[in-house]
């Protein structure tokens, strides 16, 4: 067999590879392992290369390898777990900017060799646009992230307009590249200063939240250019590899879109960070309200092992006695521990908790008063409150101005996170505002508590 | 054939063995009803109520009881009320025929056929007619009412602004059909419940209310004789019973016994030391009481404090919800008189387990084991 | 152009849409960047272009490797860091 | 300073103001405490208890009350007891000062600081003192199982052998803190519950226990004016709402009445035509009978029974449970006396809403707006 | 473009449909649409070979297209529902033969012009081997299920060394094609032989409820024909078309042993048949009893309007109340009407089950007594029997010598179906068999109750 | 052998095993059916055959037509008429 073929084979075994390691990424217990599945694959393909394609100047890439492998391994090592974000962004834009100047390359040898043929100038173009494309955007991101420009959206007028005028003239200058093989050059610094350009214009006015989804687009946005440059090359393991990405990208991207109640037109068009500061402007007084979905509620408890759930007169207006028993037989199955907290006051009536408690059969021995369950916050992953509000509001504890201060209250803000379930911002029976709401550990999930603990249940159920 | 419904004239008794919708079930069997002028009074039937159902009122005992071919009561028969009879009467009611000797012998003599609804056998197909079970389910329902009545503390857990309230502790022994449904409803109120039998299948029956069964759990370091049964009979192990049953009664807030055995007077289950032991302000309701009770210290038909509990032995506990006391009984004894009465004629099948069973004076004989027995004594 | 390699290009798509089909949240960020790192496969275009070019070819290709093994090597390790995170007591 | 804690004299008050448990607190706040011996007989609470936990036992009531700086009653200041008080001692009890007016002059001119528990504010914070709150919740559990006992019939929805029984139909009037509980209880016991009340607020509340809440549906055929306010205080909607309750307690098995207005009699809510429309057997528990009845029939303290209604009008319902109320009641007040004590000192700050709030009475004037005016009357 | 290149770019297009019609088939809202689709794909498929191809013999074709939608279309009308699974037999054993003929013609034409590399002729033995195999051994299932011969399983001793050996003596004679290409047509003859005997006696051992297991496993195989017949023609269309149904016949078939609780290799290996013997032999006395999964129960509650609930003693003792609620409510949500049948004596004491059921909150409305629920099961779709048995013994009804003769009964029977969950085949309190559990419209999902309906609530919201 | 041919071949079997995930047990028989049909594929070695073959294969060949078209036809149908009755009403 020829060495053409061997690599080849040995691309279609890395496929494989990839295939299986992004299938083992989607589930919790086999991630790991994927991960590493994918890197076997990788290497496969690389040393496939190296030995089977023929005359490479090995001395170049060995050192282009270690300068690469050194830099990117002290990145992917002091980066602090915070930082991990930019740093996908950032590794992300140099895979982009690596298709765009391996097309880039090819452009300039084969079109030097007098090969221009449609199919090869327009899958150049189509690489080298979408890869620069990636680099300047991921590089946007990686700025935003880093706190290197502002992270809130940036937005002009006329951003959309400004916008659809680059992509039109970008692909004007792609089809001049095929069509007018005189200026060729120039159209292609064109597309090339364009395509960077529109990676800045996209990406700037996304901010806050949606960068993850941002950086997902741009992910798979990076898989297209590597199958573009495939095609250059006409090399199976770049076209499987890239649209690989490119596909299981996009997919990622709705679903984080899906995740936030998002289209991903909305996202893609930058209208995103416009909606997000509509939410977030309100009358909330400077509380920084974090609004999380079921499913994202679900995770936080599936990662947790001791639970406190503290229920209010929400949970009795919602009638939601049964969802919450459903939600904690769930959550003990799976062998956490799960107690209740009772507040002296909760509710509207002496004992109304426990009415409402009683009601779903709730184990006497797992409900808490005041004192006994106040020492156990400290070790408590979650507290779930559910339709209380001024028997878990801390300004009994400080605010002297406050009409509840002096209250004994429930002190959940002492556990990790705080799982907040109401419908509104609205105040409860005292009628003041809860900073609680607005900790950094409290997490809101808005909702009649009985939907949102069915929906949360399921959530729990298909993780 | 004429059904008569006599007035109850045992003092206390609120019931009444028939309703206007069983009068119906006679008369469309073709049985004529006559009620006595005010029985339904103390269960809020007036005596219109029963002639609109098709029943005749009369205003004399002598003349009711002197026509009547079926006589139906609530309470066994009366001083005097055995020589209203005519001869061959069918005679139902509530009849505790080992207790009730001189009454049986005076049926006997009238060779009048007497059956006791106390002896309707306990199958499947005889529930309807089961009024022991009827009963005993109000008594077992009653006996929490009144008890919560009395208690000093409340049944459920509450946590209030000023304090916690514990639920309240309730023990019943004896987990028949008044058991089970005290069992119930202590659970409803929010109590904290456990029981004790000394049937075994009963456990899963507590058990499937959500209640406690008390037990000794067999200690696996001493051998287990054939299938543990050995070892749970043995005397340690009815000693240690008694020590556990002991301890939780002294942590309960109330208690309830329901234990009886059938034929012999209730077994004692508290003697005077468990109550000493038993926190003042605590509450036993002896439903044993009729049959001399299940708590030693317990007097018939009245409430006593003793040692700072309560002790109430109230009898005739059904009679107190008389509405539907008497709706469950007229309707478990309209169903029996029914199942005999083929268009209007009396079919004594003596194959019939439940007839036969239930009968015991007919044609002059005592035709019923136990109380034939309890007469020779 | 070869028919097949449009066949594998397209079942490849299909196979990118099928296999991502429900991620729990806290994945959303390792398996990005699991799938950022498997798009440096550019790494083997790049160390084509080395071979194919002239002076530019070579030194883009250069460049490209470069870039490209950052994103390979920083990407797998950064992946593999996230996931760490996640192992149960 | 010294806290007493008289024995209650008021016939048929079985609690007390304080129990070991609150002695302690006193203790710990700096204060010293003497209790009346015998005061906690009927609380099931000794007097070797008290002094176990750290109290003096005062044999002499005059002694009691001459020596103390802070007294401790359940009752109001019964005759005679205001002229056993040393000038400037502080007295806090239950009490209704605008009922109470004689009691209140008395305390007034003896120059005492007077405090009822009955005006602590309904705020958040002052829940732990809320007297009111504690021992209403009792009347509303107490009172559901007195109308259980009393009713003829099961409350639980039963299917049994001998027929089908329905869930007895329960109505709540005025759904404060004690209709709230009642509702919760009859709900427990498995009744089917409506409620209604003046208050729209309650609405949510009663359907927060899973009850009904009774309202006449606005009809969308004639326009509703602002927001559906004016239509639904036309007279035309009163009067609908009034056939509703009719209605509804025509059908009932069982009313509690809760509803009060305070510093007034109690409302008028079921006329005597409207006793006439009720069921033979059915119950009515009127917890507002200690201020004049919600029911027209209603006689204080009395159980009577009405065209075949069982009507209940017995006063203090709480002190038939007087473990828990007392338990409650002596946590209430001792929260209050210790939110006004600093280290054995009181700390009379009249700016503060619950210390001014509460108080009627004050170096020999009548500082509460409400009793001033009831005294002028 | 050439023409062979369109028609391979109709392959693809084809290609394409198959796999959106296969996707669409496993969704019952879409299912008729993804049939739809693959059907068109099929004709895209066939258009571009009649068109692109070259030299085909049409007049030929024509003809036995013709008959082939004769004899197709006639079977798929006449044939009535309850024999659609021996038909689809059927079809699948004529696709499976088609390959092997096509591999059969090829091999003739091909060695008749001296062509015999190592890679044609092991793909031809492999597609008739296949191919052969999966037409008899689809005979053999058709002729079961038809009743041709017996449906139950046929076993012999040794019958898994004489399929071991026959396997071996197949494979041999494959390889001798190969390596000894002048007995080459003697060895063709065995592998169609022994492919032939082989089908049969894998087929034979296997019967009843496994049956479909067995055709869902040939419908692969006949997947996996067409691929090797692909191979041997170098044709994309049927490479990719073969191995989609390959790999998703074998899923499927995987996801159907999960639902009977076996493994493959139990099917595969004939063991099947006996297992089922065993578990149906017992002491049912000549009941014929139907034990269902929770997930095949989901399914009929699925396609029900009006369900029944009837609780016995048996609910009690697995404190089910909540479970069955929250199954109840679950239907509820899906616009379904559900009542609850109480019978008088149902449960250990007078009320039980209103004690029960009214600790789960369930609307009195919905729990109604004899009188009032036995006219409603004529109209009611499932009857759903909790831990209930002698309340619904139709002995009551008609079997004198039965003790609980007379009383009346909960005629659950006259539902169209009757779901009955109990943890074993014992009697209830009255110590007599039940032949409810056998009836035609009985059946059994065996298992503890609570448990039971929590993984049939499971099972429905996953459906 | 083209590599490439190699290549959609694994590439499809994984989108075979993809895109079937949860079927519910009321499709089973519907999707094996329709699963069937396609495997009809076949038809197209078939028409292909016809035309290659010397005697033997042309006859081969129309036979493999013939059960093919059957497979194909049937196949369809039966599975259409069976998803009808899953219709709600
Ligand atoms: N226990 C007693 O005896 C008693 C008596 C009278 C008054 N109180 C007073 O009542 C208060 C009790 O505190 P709490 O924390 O229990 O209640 P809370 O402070 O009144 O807060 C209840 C919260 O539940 C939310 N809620 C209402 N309906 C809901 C639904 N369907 N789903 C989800 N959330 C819902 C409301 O927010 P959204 O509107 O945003 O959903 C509200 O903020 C205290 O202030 C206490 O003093 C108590
Ligand atoms: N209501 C009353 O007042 C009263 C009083 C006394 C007696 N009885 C009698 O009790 C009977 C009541 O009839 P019924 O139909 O309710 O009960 P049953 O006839 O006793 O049948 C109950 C069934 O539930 C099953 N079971 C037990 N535990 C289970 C669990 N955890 N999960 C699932 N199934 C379970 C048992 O079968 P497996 O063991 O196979 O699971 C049993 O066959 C009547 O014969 C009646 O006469 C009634
Ligand atoms: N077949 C039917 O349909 C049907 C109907 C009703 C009742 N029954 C059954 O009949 C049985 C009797 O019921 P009942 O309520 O009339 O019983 P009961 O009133 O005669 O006795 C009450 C209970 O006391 C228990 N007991 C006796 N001695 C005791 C002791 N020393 N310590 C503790 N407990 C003791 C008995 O076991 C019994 O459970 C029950 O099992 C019941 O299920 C059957
Ligand atoms: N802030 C707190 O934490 C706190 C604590 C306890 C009580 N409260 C509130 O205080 C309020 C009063 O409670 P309460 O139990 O002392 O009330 P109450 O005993 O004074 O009155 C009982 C109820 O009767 C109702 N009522 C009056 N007239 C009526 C009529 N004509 N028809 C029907 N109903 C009528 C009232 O609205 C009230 O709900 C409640 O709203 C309660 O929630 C607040």
């Amino acid at each position: 067999m020829d060495k053409l073929f061997i690599a080849n084979l040995l691309y279609v075994a890395a496929a494989v590879l990839f295939i299986l390691g992004l299938k083992k990424l989607s589930h919790p217990k086999t991630a790991r392992n994927g991960n590493a599945l994918a890197s076997v694959g990788m290497l496969i393909a690389i040393v496939a290369t190296l030995a089977f394609y023929g005359e490479i100047d090995y001395k170049l890439i060995i050192l282009g390898m270690i300068i690469g492998s050194i830099i990117g391994a002290l990145f992917a090592i002091k980066i602090e777990m915070t930082q991990m974000p930019q740093m996908v962004a950032l590794f992300n834009g140099f895979g982009g900017g690596a298709s765009a100047l391996v097309a880039a390359a090819e452009f300039y040898s084969r079109t030097g060799a007098g090969e221009t043929t449609t199919f090869l100038i327009s899958t150049i173009a189509l690489s080298v646009f979408v890869g620069t494309l990636t680099l300047t955007g991921s590089l946007i991101a990686f700025a935003k992230l880093q706190g290197l420009i502002s992270g809130q959206p940036i937005v002009f007028k006329g951003q959309q307009v400004f916008n659809a005028i680059m992509a039109i003239a970008m692909v004007a200058f792609a089809v001049g590249m095929v069509l007018v093989p005189v200026n060729i050059y120039m159209y292609f610094l064109g597309v090339v200063i364009l395509a960077a350009v529109l990676g800045v214009t996209l990406t700037i006015p996304i901010g806050g939240a949606d960068m993850p989804v941002v950086i997902s687009l741009l992910n798979s946005y990076s898989g297209v250019a590597a199958a573009a440059t495939g095609f250059v090359l006409m090399n199976n393991g770049l076209i499987i590899a890239g649209s690989l990405v490119g596909a299981s990208g996009l997919i990622l991207t709705m679903i984080m879109c899906k995740g936030m109640n998002r289209s991903l037109a909305n996202v893609i068009f930058g209208a995103v960070g416009l909606v997000q500061e509509d939410a977030s402007g309100g009358a909330q007084q400077q509380m920084n309200i974090k609004s999380y979905s079921t499913e994202e509620a679900a995770m936080i408890l599936d990662a947790a092992e001791k639970i406190i759930v503290v229920p209010g007169y929400g949970l009795a207006v919602a009638q939601a006695q049964h969802a919450v028993r459903e939600v904690a037989d769930f959550l003990e199955g799976q062998g956490k521990k799960v107690l209740y907290a009772i507040h002296p006051v909760a509710g509207r009536m002496p004992g109304h908790m426990n009415v409402l408690l009683a009601e779903a059969n709730i184990p006497y021995e797992q409900l808490k008063d005041l004192d006994e369950i106040n020492p156990e916050f400290e070790d408590c992953d979650v507290a779930i409150v559910l339709g209380a509000n001024d028997v878990v509001n801390p300004a009994a504890r400080h605010d002297k101005s406050s009409p509840i201060y002096g209250m004994p209250i429930l002190d959940v803000d002492k556990s990790k996170t705080v799982l907040i379930n109401k419908r509104t911002m609205n105040p409860g029976f005292a009628g003041i505002q809860n900073e609680l709401f607005g900790f950094d550990n409290s997490i809101m999930v808005f909702g009649d508590a009985k939907q949102m603990l069915q929906q949360l249940l399921k959530d729990l159920k298909d993780l | 054939m004429i059904v008569a419904i006599p007035k109850e004239i045992l003092s206390g008794e609120n019931r009444v063995a028939a309703t206007p919708a069983t009068v119906k079930e006679f008369l469309k069997n073709g049985l004529t009803v006559q009620v006595e002028s005010g029985a339904g009074n103390h269960s809020y039937i007036s005596d219109q109520e029963y002639t609109d159902a098709g029943a005749t009122i009369v205003e004399d005992k002598t003349a009711l009881f002197g026509g009547a071919d079926i006589v139906l009561k609530v309470n066994h028969c009366v001083e005097g009320e055995a020589s209203l009879l005519k001869e061959g009467t069918i005679f139902t009611s509530l009849f505790q025929t080992t207790k009730e000797i001189d009454a049986v012998k005076a049926l006997a003599d009238k060779k009048i056929t007497g059956f006791s609804m106390h002896l309707i056998p306990r199958t499947t197909l005889a529930q309807k007619m089961d009024a022991l079970s009827s009963q005993s389910n109000i008594a077992g329902y009653k006996a929490v009412l009144t008890g919560a009545s009395h208690l000093g503390v409340y049944m459920p857990l509450l946590m209030t602004a000023a304090g916690t309230i514990p639920p309240a502790k309730v023990m019943i022994l004896g987990a028949g059909v008044a058991g089970l449904q005290a069992i119930a409803t202590a659970k409803r109120l929010g109590a904290q419940v456990s029981a004790f039998d000394v049937r075994p299948v009963v456990k899963e029956q507590v058990e499937s209310l959500g209640a406690k069964f008390i037990e000794v759990e067999s200690s696996s370091d001493d051998g287990v004789g054939e299938g543990g049964y050995a070892k749970e009979t043995s005397d340690d192990y009815k000693k240690r019973q008694a020590d556990l049953i002991k301890e939780h009664i002294a942590k309960s807030d109330m208690v309830i016994t329901t234990a009886l055995i059938p034929g012999r007077p209730a077994p004692i289950l508290i003697p005077k030391d468990m109550v000493e032991g038993m926190k003042p302000g605590s509450v036993i309701i002896d439903l044993a009481a009729e049959n001399g009770g299940n708590c030693e210290v317990t007097e018939q038909d009245k409430i006593i404090t003793a040692e700072g509990v309560i002790i109430d032995g109230t009898l005739n506990i059904p009679s107190s919800m008389p509405k539907h006391a008497t709706q469950l009984y007229a309707k478990n004894i309209a169903t029996f008189i029914n199942y005999m009465v083929k268009d209007g004629e009396v079919n004594l099948d003596m194959d019939d387990e439940i007839i036969s069973g239930s009968m015991f004076t007919h044609e002059g004989n005592i035709v019923h084991e136990p109380t034939q027995h309890a007469l020779n004594q | 152009m070869d028919i097949n390699i449009l066949t594998v290009f397209i079942l490849a798509i299909f196979v990118g849409f099928e296999i991502i089909t429900k991620v729990p949240p806290t994945l959303h960020t390792p398996l990005m960047s699991g799938s950022n790192a498997i798009s440096g496969i550019a790494i083997v275009g790049a160390i084509i272009a080395t071979k194919v070019g002239g002076e530019i070819g070579t030194w883009l290709g250069l460049i490209a490797v470069i870039f490209a093994t950052i994103n390979v090597v920083g990407g797998f390790m950064v992946t593999d860091r996230m996931l760490k995170m996640f192992k149960r007591k």
